[in-house]
């Protein structure tokens, strides 16, 4: 959000909403009114005073009306734009023509009522629809005595009681009396999977932010007892079954599997009664209940549908088909999101990216035509050179930090450093506001040094340099001290040996920072091409996304021909006929003027950096090398090989994908399609869950479930009296899918739950005649019946998950790490799902972990917008940490050419003699030239010899007094 | 370097236990903590700095090491070590170079150069502390259990060094020569 | 010959990409873990020479962990 | 529809969390942006988030 609000190319129209557009795909015009927010964005300092005097109190909708705010407010203090704004519906002044106090009491005289609304024209080339979702309507969740019973809370009010900023200030209390609860619930699909309030789908988020819920309640109260009631727990994320297994056990919290219907008051507390798998009934008392509330159609949806003139879904989201998840149904607009459909942040940032992807490709000639680029002040070189003057900023990180660690006695400590001239403690230190104070300290105390002892380098620190450029700072002359991710988070129980750990560590950063010099910043050109490795649905749409922005693209295909995965899929879960999509993509592809395609080939290796990679492909033609300047990993991943289950024994037992192919040998009569590989086939079997969650897959491969209850409707399609029976585990149709899994039992298809300790077994049993075929039958316990029971069938189908396909060598190649379940890890889940740790090497489709169709097109128009970036932009900035040789003390030995990984650096003539020098775009910073080298004569930017053994000995203070630190002179 | 450090751990008495080389990837949160638990168990089981058994005192070892630091900063040794390193990096194949066979490479190529520089150093620290304490001289036995070497590497190094005009006396008493020692181009510690 | 008092105080250099990355992601999972070790950051083990070892014993640590 | 000339601009409609992404992206990628938000301040409802899954760090 922060670098949203800096970005010049980014103007934030906030109170604003769409009028009219009209033009076509390229030349929209808009027309935007923007409601005043009755204060000069420019003046306001956000000081808070007009908040103070403001007659007119107002429920805070950001803390869900759990307190008090004024008509005149802001948001939250990280709030952005950051300025004040008045609430037209409670002003007095606005709609009374009482009361102007605020306006006399603002100093910056920044309250202005004249403001009237404005009307904007704006000429588009795209619009992007993330309206988001919008909230149940409240007597949706009456029937569970919200609104009546004070305790009975909606998720999003447990988010504001969790958070530090919130109205409980992150301690849980019970909004009846405010004390501290001991026993809480959660109950699942309220205002989902729920025909009666017309939202039939599934919220898809809300299992996964109950159990994240109840952890974060774990650890604030540790002896809460927690239950959450789940029909099924729909982890079915990255890693998410990982955290759930982890809440189960680590946290205790206990999964119940039952719908709750109503909630009852006794005496202060909240009574439930369900009914248990096995046809108990059971009832408890709780001191508070949590509504895990599904995600609604935005309240705007139907008005920005006929503003637009898209087409809605029957659920009033908006329309979109599996082959094409980001279009609308009109050229030139694009959707990402939750109004795309209920998903949780990790695929909406996805959506985003790959909706980005689109426009950039409608406007590829009209890029740069309007952006602005940002200029930074001239760097102060005499500060720079004056000695140093150190500005400490400690960080509360809300409670993150100051719930564990004294923040201010630790900013007290750092006053006591030498070279410290500013010692200052921060809230948020990477909020907006907070970076705007700082910019003005660092000008106003002359810094040229500035520590913050917050979170990691790794991911704030860009952030920090950022603004020390923009005040004509060099951007090295900053040092981290990692109080949170590697002090205050992990030494929680440990509050005094923390603050003594945060202590020393800004000491430590303090003594390095005295050391740091300025370095100059690199750029390198970069080649614009890119590789796609993988040519099946992922790899080829993001090779034509790439192409169409106007690059060459090199796809490479291990395969003799493309099409992956996909080649085997006949239907998508909402019935498009995944074939022609195939064969439309490759179509596409192979007369594409820029991509050049290589059938049956390989990586060979890669090396090199973004913007600059030179690749060796093993191509039935032998070696061939490409420079380019990204590469996206499409590498797919492969279809289980189940093991057991009398699997290969009996050709009755088929996988999913492998029934797909025998229906749609079909061939229409009338109007049904009857299969002529169903004769004699009257009763068929799916066992869910073969092979992922438990055996040698822990992970859970996210479309089995869609896909079984997809070809069960076609079965009872093509043969209605066929009896079908899926074994599960936990249905996971999520999102719009779980209509499919209604109207399948709709249709009479059996579903019955399984635990992992007692998995159904094939069984082959003689036939009832001697002579007569074997019989296949499925053995399973029935929780109803509580026994086992033998289900006959002629077809036993596996639902086989995703297996990641041999990544190991791939992983070794490109350094990019592989997670536990063996996918490729992206660099961060949220943030930058599509990026991985190396720079300029993306990642889409199976290769980052099982996912539909429409998600591999979605995250592959990600990967490829993402992977433009540095194409579009024809240069790369290099991070700044590099060697540097002192040429009078090099003996030229030659040591360090021969070590250095990147061949980075090498020995020159110098007036006769053999000096070594750096190729600074080359130079990746590793130091290990400067370690190995004799004469001492490399020193490596930001990370010196005499900078590293400062923090040594300033690590050591603690049992050192300076006398020691002095070497005898000998 | 793991290993140079180890086999400096054995010369000058420091229980080589106390170093850990660990590897922990990106994606290996759990692995890292259990491989910090069970270093800091260890540590904590092995008590404080020269406090175990087979271990020199602390105020020895502050004093050897300060001469190991000396003799790793001379460019003999480095550039021993750096050979080393340049070797083991061009053939690339580890598997010809086992642990085993690294550990022999550096037995052979670093450590006698870094012992020897090493000792001669430390001869000095201990004249140089003698002095400090009024003590005029130290004899050949006294160094000798000061820097734990052996008599005739001891006996070797005091003709060197004497020859190098560094020190000056003989079996029954050593000591530094009074002007500013020529041999030693040494750098400012900090 | 453990000793209840001692409280161990170890130096760690830990490279950025790998070992560093591990750590935060530990914190980002809330692992527990002893707080006796205090960080250095370096962007690789390869850079770290071994007069910083020596020199982090000869300043009293009690054990030097390195984590590549 | 060639001889028309596209306008290297984007409107984004809604300041939540994907609307903030792309309008990022999309300033990368050489475009202006509007980012039209009905509310006062951008960040949707993942700013109301105390953490979020999962990674659970800070959501803001």
């Amino acid at each position: 959000m922060v670098e949203a609000g800096r970005s010049p190319n980014i103007e934030i129209l906030s109170n604003a909403n769409l009028l009219k557009l009209e033009g076509q795909p390229g030349a929209f015009e808009a027309v935007v009114r923007q409601n005043p927010r009755y204060i000069d964005e420019d003046k306001c300092t956000a000081c808070g005073t007009c908040t103070m005097y403001c007659p007119r109190p107002i429920a805070d909708t950001y803390n869900e009306r759990l307190n008090v705010s004024r008509a005149v407010h802001i948001d939250y203090a990280q709030a952005i734009p950051a300025t004040y704004y008045i609430d037209p519906k409670a002003c007095m002044r606005v709609n009374f023509e009482t009361c102007t106090l605020c306006a006399q009491t603002c100093t910056a005289q920044a309250i202005d009522f004249s403001q009237q609304p404005k009307e904007l024209i704006l000429n588009v080339g795209a619009v992007i629809l993330a309206p988001g979702f919008g909230r149940l309507d409240s007597e949706v969740l009456a029937r569970f005595g919200y609104g009546r019973f004070p305790n009975v809370v909606t998720s999003l009010e447990f988010e504001r009681l969790t958070c530090a900023s919130g109205p409980s200030e992150g301690h849980i209390v019970r909004l009846s009396d405010g004390t501290t609860p001991k026993k809480i619930a959660w109950l699942q699909c309220i205002g989902s999977r729920d025909e009666t309030c017309g939202n039939g789908y599934c919220s898809s988020v809300c299992c996964m932010y109950a159990i994240k819920e109840a952890s974060v309640a774990k650890e604030h109260e540790p002896d809460l007892d927690i239950s959450i009631f789940f029909m099924d727990v729909r982890t079915h994320g990255k890693g998410f079954d990982e955290s759930r297994r982890r809440a189960q056990e680590k946290y205790g919290i206990n999964v119940i599997r039952a719908r709750v219907p109503r909630v009852d008051q006794v005496d202060g507390r909240l009574a439930l009664t369900w009914v248990a798998e096995n046809g108990v009934s059971h009832s408890d008392i709780f001191d508070m209940v949590v509504l895990s509330v599904g995600l609604d159609a935005p309240e705007d949806a139907l008005p920005i549908a006929d503003i637009t003139g898209i087409e809605l879904n029957k659920y009033d989201f908006c329309r979109t088909s599996a082959g094409a998840p980001l279009s609308t149904t009109r050229p030139g607009i694009f959707v990402a999101g939750a109004f795309q459909g209920p998903k949780d942040v990790p695929e909406s940032v996805t959506q985003a990216t790959g909706a980005a992807g689109f426009a950039s490709e409608l406007l590829a000639e009209a890029r740069n035509t309007r952006s602005v680029s940002i200029t930074y002040p001239e760097e102060d070189a005499a500060l720079m050179a004056e000695e140093p003057r150190i500005g400490v900023f400690v960080c509360h990180c809300g409670v993150n930090i100051a719930g564990v660690i004294d923040v201010k006695a630790v900013r007290d400590y750092a006053a006591t450093l030498p070279g410290v001239v500013l010692y200052e403690n921060m809230i948020y230190s990477c909020s907006q506001d907070a970076l705007k104070t700082l910019a003005n300290k660092i000008k106003e105390h002359r810094l040229n040094r500035v520590v913050i002892a917050a979170c990691s380098p790794r991911t704030h620190e860009p952030l920090f340099q950022e603004t020390l450029r923009s005040v004509g700072v060099n951007p090295a002359l900053i040092e981290m001290a990692n109080i949170r991710d590697q002090c205050a988070w992990v030494h929680a129980q440990e509050p005094e040996a923390a603050t003594e750990k945060a202590k020393d560590l800004v000491r430590m950063a303090v003594a390095k920072a005295g050391f740091l010099s300025p370095l100059p910043p690199q750029t390198v050109p970069v080649t614009p091409r890119a590789i796609v490795l993988g040519g099946g649905a992922a790899g080829m749409n993001a090779a034509l996304s790439i192409a169409d922005q106007g690059y060459e693209v090199v796809l490479v295909e291990k395969g003799d021909r493309l099409g992956g995965n996909l080649a085997r899929l006949k239907w998508t879960w909402d019935g498009q006929d995944a074939q022609a999509i195939l064969s439309d993509l490759i179509k596409k592809t192979q007369n594409h003027s820029r991509i050049t395609i290589k059938l049956n080939s390989t990586l060979d290796s890669i090396n090199g950096y973004v913007g600059n990679y030179v690749s060796t492909l093993q191509t039935p033609k032998g070696i061939e090398t490409v420079e380019h300047g990204v590469m996206v990993m499409a590498t797919g991943g492969k279809e289980y090989r189940p093991k057991g289950y009398l699997y290969g024994a009996n050709s009755n037992v088929v996988t999913q994908l492998e029934l797909e192919e025998r229906l749609s040998k079909a061939h229409r009569r009338g109007d049904r399609p009857v299969a002529p590989t169903l004769k004699g086939v009257d009763s068929v079997v799916m066992i869910q869950c073969v092979g992922s969650r438990g055996d040698d897959m822990a992970h859970c491969s996210r479309l089995c479930c869609a896909q079984a209850v997809k070809n069960a409707l076609k079965i009872k399609e093509m043969k209605p009296d066929t009896r079908v029976y899926v074994l599960y585990r936990d249905i996971r149709t999520y999102g719009f899918s779980e209509d499919l899994y209604r109207e399948a039992r709709r249709q009479g298809v059996i579903f019955l739950r399984y635990e992992l300790e007692r998995r159904p077994e094939v069984i082959e049993c003689k036939g009832d005649r001697p002579g007569a075929p074997t019989k296949l039958a499925v053995r399973c316990f029935d929780a109803m019946l509580n026994e086992d029971i033998e289900l006959p069938a002629n077809l036993v189908v596996l639902s086989t998950g995703v297996a990641p396909a041999e990544n190991e060598a791939l992983s070794k190649l490109v350094k990019v790490p592989v997670t536990s379940d063996g996918f490729f890890l992206e660099a961060h889940a949220k943030l930058r799902p599509v990026e991985t740790a190396a720079e300029g090497v993306y990642l889409c489709g199976l290769a980052h972990g099982p996912k539909t169709l429409d998600e591999c097109i979605s995250q592959a128009k990600a990967a490829s917008a993402k992977a433009v970036i540095p194409l579009a932009k024809g240069r790369v900035a290099v991070a700044p940490i590099v060697s540097k040789v002192n040429q009078d003390a090099c003996i030229g030995c030659g040591l360090c050419e021969s070590l250095c990984p990147f061949n980075a650096i090498r020995l020159v003539k110098m007036d006769k003699r053999r000096k070594a020098e750096t190729i600074t775009a080359s130079c990746k910073g590793c130091g290990i030239c400067a370690s190995h080298c004799p004469t001492l004569a490399i020193s490596m930017g930001g990370f010196t010899d005499e900078a590293l053994f400062a923090q040594i000995h300033a690590w050591a203070g603690l049992a050192l007094n300076d006398e020691k630190r002095r070497r005898r002179e000998l | 370097m793991a290993e140079t450090c180890r086999q400096v751990f054995n010369v000058i008495g420091l229980n080589a236990n106390r170093m850990a080389l660990e590897w922990a990837s990106a994606a290996e949160g759990p692995r890292f903590v259990e491989l910090i638990t069970k270093y800091v168990a260890r540590i904590r089981e092995l008590g404080p700095l020269g406090s175990l058994e087979g271990e020199a005192p602390k105020e020895v070892l502050e004093r050897r090491l300060e001469a190991a630091l000396k003799a790793a900063e001379t460019p003999k040794v480095r550039t021993a070590y750096g050979n080393v390193a340049k070797k083991l990096h061009e053939t690339r194949d580890f598997a010809v170079y086992t642990p085993e066979r690294i550990s022999q490479e550096v037995a052979d190529r670093i450590l006698p150069t870094f012992r020897q520089e090493l000792l001669s150093h430390d001869v000095l620290l201990c004249l140089a502390e003698a002095k400090d304490q009024g003590k005029k001289t130290c004899s050949s036995g006294e160094l000798m259990d000061l820097t734990g070497a052996s008599s005739e590497e001891l006996d070797k190094l005091l003709s060197a060094l004497a020859k190098k005009g560094v020190i000056e006396g003989e079996a029954a008493g050593w000591s530094l020569k009074e002007p500013a020692c020529a041999g030693h181009a040494d750098r400012k510690g900090e | 010959m453990t000793q209840e008092g001692f409280n161990p105080h170890i130096l760690g250099f830990f490279c950025h990409w790998c070992c560093y990355a591990a750590a935060d992601a530990a914190g980002v999972a809330r692992y527990q873990y002893p707080p006796n070790v205090r960080v250095i950051r370096v962007m690789c083990t390869g850079r770290i020479d071994f007069r910083f070892i020596l020199e982090g014993f000869r300043c009293g640590a009690d054990g030097v962990f390195t984590g590549g | 529809m060639a001889k028309m000339k596209k306008s290297g601009a984007v409107l984004v409609l809604g300041g939540g969390v994907a609307g903030v992404q792309s309008a990022l992206d999309l300033a990368e990628l050489g475009y202006y942006v509007y980012l039209v938000e009905k509310k006062a301040s951008i960040g949707g409802v993942m700013a109301q988030l105390d953490k979020t899954f999962p990674t659970n760090d800070c959501s803001l």
